[in-house]
């Protein structure tokens, strides 16, 4: 019962987001209509680091307790950091298209996103060429937790050597929000709403998976 | 119809899309865990 | 410590012996090498292509060959006799130092050549070795780790380059940076830093692989 | 837990952060006009927009002066391409080129616009 009044808030709630979005938040200086994409597209961006984080701490995981289950729960993680940073590469680029004029310019953060996309793209060529299970766990944990500590290197040089337009992140040095009062509300909201409801997608993904396994084990 | 409202509209109908979805397959996992239990409960 | 050199010394009298990993990755550099600088000519690119040039030509060839040393381990089924003789991180420093020294090697080769064939002059030779070094270090290292991997899957040949390519573009992005930098006196500042990150990531990748190492080799 | 993961992990940490501070400290890949004019060659200038610039359409040229703010020095930017749509709101702009001739000649022009998210028509 619990569960259902969850949903269901969470239906309204973010069906108040996208109305806010539209109707209520203003308009900010300088980018007109485009502010919308503000809403969806940090979020989008935001649930990408979350489910790579997630996949990186699972792989940790299953080398240590060598249980099949946290690398389904890896795999499942990576499915979606995939989905939702091409999610947030295409409303990042709809943005780039109308405020800077090109759909694509390798700014830094479209490259590193880029990358993010080969690595975890890579991870799933590497699953597809090995047949058994725990080695296929074991071997692509690897790879992911290998490809996972370079990354902050690419975060640290890709600004040196391409200039960013991006606009600073909503944490910045300052450690200020600049954001009109009502903005920030729906922006938060939005944040909040979309978190909610990864994590939902995220748990019936893991009761699928859950299932599965067990059926296999039933199998043999 | 001002196509901001068209554009809202649209947005709207794609969420209740997604949402239905992952309600209806949150539903289906549900009683699939059921049965399995039930199985399971046989079984032993 | 005697057991990291007999890996090392084991991998380099196969390797005197067939020339595989070598000739492949050698070729590879000198077709590359000779396509650009026909296609280019001596002395219309400009030194920002040049220092581009050289690193992609070093990266791929490195991608070419380094994946050898551990796919012939499984190929002729010799990595179980190795499994008993010595521990797993005396295996992986073995076939480190090699495909360290097979860098080197390749480099020693490939850059007279490169200086002669694109006209091509830095200002501080040895900021610029210095370079060159640390990015072997650190392109031995994720190279061998990615190997390891790789070695225990299908389609071994075209996974390598797949998989190490978006592990090692630090070191590909910060070399072009540092060698373009190498070839105008003014910017050695900044060359400093670059060496210190190539090396900060040398040592990240070859860590990151010393620990992760166990879990591959038992696989 | 194995004292080797924890001596791994410490090695990694501190040399990510290592790298990391190296980078915040000291560079940025811009510079002043004062050294884009000694350099001659190719570089990242940024600088405040002092006007609203001038397009020429013979020449497909943009034309606007560009200021530093420290030294208060200006120079004359020429950029081989129409008008950016948003320059006129921009505080700063990053132009990739060279110093030739009493000119800088960009290739490229980036506007760096204020990223506060504030409401049209308030002053930041």
């Amino acid at each position: 019962m619990l569960k259902l009044i969850f949903k269901i808030f969470l239906f309204l709630w973010l069906s108040a987001v996208i109305i806010g979005a539209f109707l209520y938040a203003p308009l900010a200086k300088g980018l007109g209509e485009y502010t919308r994409v503000l809403y969806f597209h940090v979020p989008m961006a935001w649930i990408t680091v979350v489910a790579f984080l997630m996949s990186a701490i699972f792989s940790i995981f299953y080398l240590w307790q060598k249980n099949l289950i946290f690398d389904h729960y890896a795999v499942v993680s990576n499915q979606f950091g995939i989905l939702f940073s091409l999610l947030a590469t295409i409303t990042g680029s709809i943005w780039a298209k109308v405020s800077w004029g090109a759909f694509w310019n390798w700014d830094p953060r479209e490259t590193s996103i880029f990358i993010l996309l080969l690595i975890y793209l890579a991870y799933f060529a590497l699953r597809s060429a090995i047949e058994l299970p725990d080695r296929r766990a074991a071997l692509s944990a690897v790879y992911s937790l290998l490809a996972f500590v370079t990354v902050p290197f690419l975060i640290f040089i890709i600004p040196r050597v391409y200039s960013s337009l991006h606009p600073d992140p909503l944490i910045n040095t300052e450690a200020k929000i600049q954001m009109d009062g009502r903005m920030l509300l729906v922006f938060m909201g939005a944040l909040a709403g979309f978190s909610a409801f990864y994590l939902w997608m995220f748990t019936i993904n893991k009761n699928i998976v859950q299932l599965r396994s067990q059926f296999e084990e039933k199998e043999f | 119809m001002e196509p901001l409202y068209l554009v809202l509209v649209i947005n709207l109908i794609v969420w209740i899309g997604i949402f239905s979805y992952q309600f209806y397959l949150g539903q289906e996992i549900k009683k699939l865990k059921e049965q399995s239990k039930l199985t399971d409960n046989r079984g032993q | 410590m005697h057991k990291i050199w007999f890996v090392f010394r084991k991998d380099l009298l196969q390797e005197f012996n067939t020339r595989y990993a070598f000739n492949s990755i050698l070729l590879f550099a000198l077709i590359t090498l000779t396509a650009v600088s026909f296609a280019i000519g001596t002395y219309s690119a400009s030194d920002e292509v040049k220092a581009a040039l050289l690193w992609i030509i070093l990266f791929f060839s490195a991608m070419s060959g380094l994946s050898h040393i551990f796919v012939k381990e499984e190929e002729t089924h010799t990595a179980d006799t190795l499994k008993l003789l010595a521990q797993p991180y005396q295996v992986f420093a073995g076939k480190l130092l090699f495909n360290f020294f097979l860098l080197i090697v390749l480099e020693l080769i490939i850059i007279p050549l490169f200086f002669v064939l694109m006209n091509f002059e830095v200002d501080s030779l040895p900021l610029f070795l210095l370079i060159l070094l640390l990015g072997s270090f650190g392109l031995a290292g994720g190279g061998t780790m990615v190997a390891a991997i790789i070695s225990k899957a299908s389609a071994k040949g075209a996974l390598f380059t797949v998989l190490s390519f978006p592990i090692l573009l630090p070191v590909l992005i910060i070399g072009i940076d540092a060698t373009k930098m190498v070839i105008q006196p003014e910017n050695s500042a900044s060359v400093y830093l670059s060496l210190q990150t190539l090396f900060a990531f040398g040592m990240v990748i070859n860590t990151v692989s010393f620990l992760l190492f166990d879990f591959v080799w038992k696989e | 837990m194995n004292p080797k993961y924890i001596v791994g992990g410490l090695i990694i940490v501190v040399f990510t952060v290592w790298a990391a501070v190296s980078f915040n400290s000291s560079l940025t890949p811009y510079v002043s006009i004062k050294e884009a004019k000694e350099r001659g060659d190719v570089v990242q200038l940024k600088g405040a927009r002092l006007d609203q610039g001038a397009f020429n359409i013979q020449t497909n040229m943009f034309t606007f002066q560009l200021g530093d703010e420290a030294s208060g020095e200006q120079i004359h930017v020429i950029y081989d391409g129409p008008k950016p749509g948003n320059f006129d709101q921009a505080t700063h702009v990053v132009c990739v080129g060279r110093y030739e001739d009493g000119a800088f000649h960009a290739t490229d022009l980036l506007v760096k616009c204020p990223s506060k998210y504030q409401e049209e028509g308030t002053k930041i």
